[in-house]
């Protein structure tokens, strides 16, 4: 498998080195692996924190700036970070307010964040944790790890890091997350694997004609293989399985996610199939975002997200944000 | 049991006989996780054990618990993902409870073991059965009351019948039914941290 | 090759009913594909058209809006758009101004866009034509259809763009495009072959361990086959080719653009080595751009474009945007 | 030459029987097109001729010249690409050539394609040897004054004489050496289109 790279051992490296070449207004520690907004801390604000395994770009530190992150730490391609690189970045971002991390639920994940809260609580940071766990396709239980978290994790961020953008207190804005969560359900499907560089292959095999459904963001194979469908039967399968799960009583905001190879074209004709589901079923679509945000290396497929939308979340969702990756307003 | 000296020396030997057979078998590792995973076990492991050894290579502690200590830290702060704090903590916890002795007895390692691997089972929040690494280090830790050799083919044995489980904990247990019929990668390599303490042992 | 459609016939028709969906500020008029700022004819202002093949999206209508374009056509999947479409988009935008139509050099885009330019100009509008062509992977020569245009489409819609937004007159607009065009060269490489949905595979083969050098945007092999590199090669490779070219005497705007399937991950790892290069053959960098904006379906790989910028181009790029890809500023 | 009666519906005849070629033939000619182009031509000159076929299917116009005027504008506002222009250039020239005369004789004809031809070479700036349509169309009009047949198989002859060529003109030529070997896509849809001639005139 053919990669635009170095070598496998520096890719996250390498890419931090283009962030900080590209984007002025960050501050990205190539070493250590903590990208700050230029400004932080800023005076009186709860910091918002968050990570996770690298290939899943601009998914985090594609998201830090105004109005959405404060810091976030990229862990190796589908591995998550290290306590060390949260607890750096907890004190580089901490005005006295507060850090809350926004964790997506893998153990990996939750084991190193939980870590990291503890060593930062250690050095007098406060820290709230909220855990992102949206994707339907995965069975929830205590006999288990739990959903998996995918695409509601923008939501959460963009939000919660609005919420923060105003001033709220931590707990107001660690309850908002906890909002968006409970009301945010997600679905993917692979049309093709990825390619990790470690494997320099991929990570499953699926034969043309196929499809897998349910699949998550780290080159996991789904719960199902079925025949090849078309992107109006993807977009009723999906919403279904969403929809199961959820019924929205509110307007939702609408993320149809690309999982980076899948061309930005046939995703918009997604996203038209997805909203004719959602009108046939009668549920009204607030806002709609197209594009490839929550990523799974160079895997072909879409996910879709709803995340029901009180008034309160739908302001914060419209208020300004300008990170690289997610920008409007003001 | 063996007659080997359980010191400093000894648990050096130990993590670097593990580093060498981790990084002999990082592939297998990662084609495991491939399987049922997110196919990065084997390079995790080996960028864990390599800091290990780094740091061991320059002056190591000198007891055999400081020793376990210490790489247990550096498997914390270098790996990542699942196996960084569950393996820093099986060792930290391990080293911890065999206090500051220079010199520890095999019964006294199996019980420092015992506590670590408890100390997994509660971060990780599983247990035997679940196809995790747990199956291949409760029989492992259980047979090292026979020998040193016996809980190194407690381990092996136990990663293999992690093949028919279905995966309750780690991102196998996305899979569902389809977890079925693949061997457990965190197992394995706990097979191979035993294999290595034999080998240590000999 | 598997892909999210419903029929070759459908895409590009679904995916303006997609952008529809989920992009309230535009109109969008699915069955003349056109698609147009909501507030167009913008009183006083010169209007920016353009359009050409699908495929190669956010190219060009997600780079309608403010400070960009007023109008773009999309045609059939790497096929120019008709007459029909630039006339039918002149007269919903022009506001008595003139009309700047930005073509890409390609034979179909030039004879389509020149026969619709004569049309409008029938109909009362005045029509400017500026033509990009800054591929230096093509040979430019009149005995051929001379250089192609790639990633310097992006500078010229957004620079003329933000001149046209200030309220300059048609002729300025139209010079400082032009302006753009002479200082701008781009260079590509594919890792992999795009497939097309009417052909429903790869366009060429391209085995393992090989790369095309000097490739376009219409899934065309490029001029050489090579061993696979690095991502540090590729960088030396295509700032050779461009540096060949042209000599910046002045800063200039860097363009790390994707084909489409090659994750973010890897093109801020190549951006990084980019610059590394810059820095070394001592082109100063005034801004860096990175990400999947000029692509090629799901082709994998990457391109640069450099642009040189004087204070005013420079200027007109930091001037505020708010399109569906690029949005920054105010 | 045939005994054929050139009117109206001889011009509907010939582009629907062309139609049915490219209809055929037009994976053919988007393999050709994706090896030196970019993979479109059966498709831009299926949807153009489809078009053609629906707006003669209703009340054609009673001339053949309105006849090609309106299938070459058809082709205009349908196809798009390089081909859209030049073909709907060809028929439209053409036919605006023959003028309205109901019904014309083998030599208008020719003198007609040759003049829509013409159009077309100045449109695209390009000559025979280019390695484009055109060194099927040139030979064709030449050999028209012999016969259909003679015309169909120099179109045929002339699109097959296209593989050694190097491109000068469209997108082959971005390819530069790498274009000899391949057949030209638009000089094979053009070998079609008098095949079909020669179809209606039998
Ligand atoms: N909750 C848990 N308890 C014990 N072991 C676990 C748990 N979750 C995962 N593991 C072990 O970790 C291994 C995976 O490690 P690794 O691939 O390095 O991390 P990740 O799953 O984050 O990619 C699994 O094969 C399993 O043995
Ligand atoms: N300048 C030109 N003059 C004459 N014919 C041309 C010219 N450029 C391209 N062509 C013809 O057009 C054909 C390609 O048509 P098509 O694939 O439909 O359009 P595009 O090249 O825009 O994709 C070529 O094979 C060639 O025969
Ligand atoms: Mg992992
Ligand atoms: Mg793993
Ligand atoms: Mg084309
Ligand atoms: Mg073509």
């Amino acid at each position: 498998m053919k990669m635009l790279i170095n070598v496998p051992e520096t890719v996250v490296a390498d890419a931090l080195r283009g962030m900080a070449a590209a984007h002025p207004e960050l501050v990205v520690d190539v070493e250590n692996r903590v990208v700050v907004r230029r400004d932080a801390p800023v005076a009186g604000k709860v910091a918002l924190l968050s990570g996770g395994g690298s290939g899943h770009e601009p998914l985090h530190a594609g998201f830090v700036g105004p109005g959405m992150l404060d810091a976030a730490c990229p862990g190796e391609v589908f591995t998550s970070p290290v306590p060390d690189q949260m607890v750096r970045a907890a004190a580089a971002v901490d005005s006295g307010r507060g850090v809350l991390f926004v964790v997506k639920n893998y153990t990996g994940d939750v084991l190193n964040f939980r870590m990291a809260a503890e060593l930062a609580e250690d050095e007098g940071v406060q820290v709230a944790t909220v855990l992102v766990d949206d994707d339907v396709a995965v069975t929830d239980s205590t006999f288990t790890a739990g959903r998996r978290g995918t695409g509601a994790t923008l939501f959460v961020e963009k939000i919660a890091g609005a919420a923060a953008e105003e001033g709220m207190p931590l707990e107001r804005v660690e309850a908002l997350a906890r909002q968006v969560v409970a009301g945010s359900r997600s679905f993917g499907v692979a049309l093709s694997p990825c390619s990790t560089p470690a494997k320099g292959g991929p990570t499953f095999e699926l034969p043309d004609g196929q499809l897998e459904l349910g699949v998550g963001i780290h080159g996991e194979p789904g719960r199902e293989r079925r025949g090849m469908m078309t992107s109006r039967e993807i977009a009723e399968v999906s919403l279904d399985a969403i929809l199961e799960d959820l019924s929205p009583r509110l307007p939702v905001l609408v993320l149809v996610n690309g999982m980076g190879a899948t061309p930005l074209l046939e995703l918009y004709g997604f996203a038209a199939e997805v909203r004719r589901v959602l009108d046939a079923r009668e549920v009204a679509v607030a806002r709609t975002l197209v594009g490839n945000y929550v990523t799974s290396l160079d895997m072909a497929g879409c996910s879709v997200t709803l995340c029901q939308a009180d008034g309160e979340l739908l302001r914060l969702w419209d208020a300004p944000v300008r990170t690289a990756a997610l920008r409007w307003g003001r | 049991m063996s007659d080997a000296v359980l010191d400093a020396r000894f648990a050096v030997r130990w993590l670097t006989a593990a580093a060498a057979l981790i990084d002999r078998d990082a592939d297998r590792l990662t084609e495991l996780d491939s399987a049922i995973g997110d196919a990065d076990h084997g390079s995790n492991m080996r960028r864990g054990f390599a800091g290990v050894v780094a740091i061991l290579e320059g002056a190591p502690p000198g007891t055999p618990g400081a020793v376990l200590i210490a790489a247990g830290r550096e498997l914390i702060s270098k790996v990542g993902g699942a196996s960084g704090p569950l393996y820093g903590t099986l060792l930290r916890r391990t080293g911890k409870s065999l206090g500051d002795a220079p010199q520890v007895t095999a019964g006294e390692l199996r019980s420092a073991l015992d506590t670590g691997v408890k100390a997994v089972q509660e971060l990780g929040g599983s247990a035997p059965g679940d196809k995790t690494m747990l199956d291949a280090l409760v029989p492992a830790v259980e047979a090292l009351g026979t020998s040193f050799d016996a809980a190194a083919e407690a381990a092996e044995e136990g990663a293999r019948a992690t093949v028919p489980l279905l995966a309750r904990k780690g991102r196998a247990s996305y899979l569902g039914e389809r977890s079925i019929g693949h061997q457990d990668p965190g197992a394995t390599s706990s097979a191979l941290l035993f294999a290595a303490l034999a080998e240590a042992a000999r």
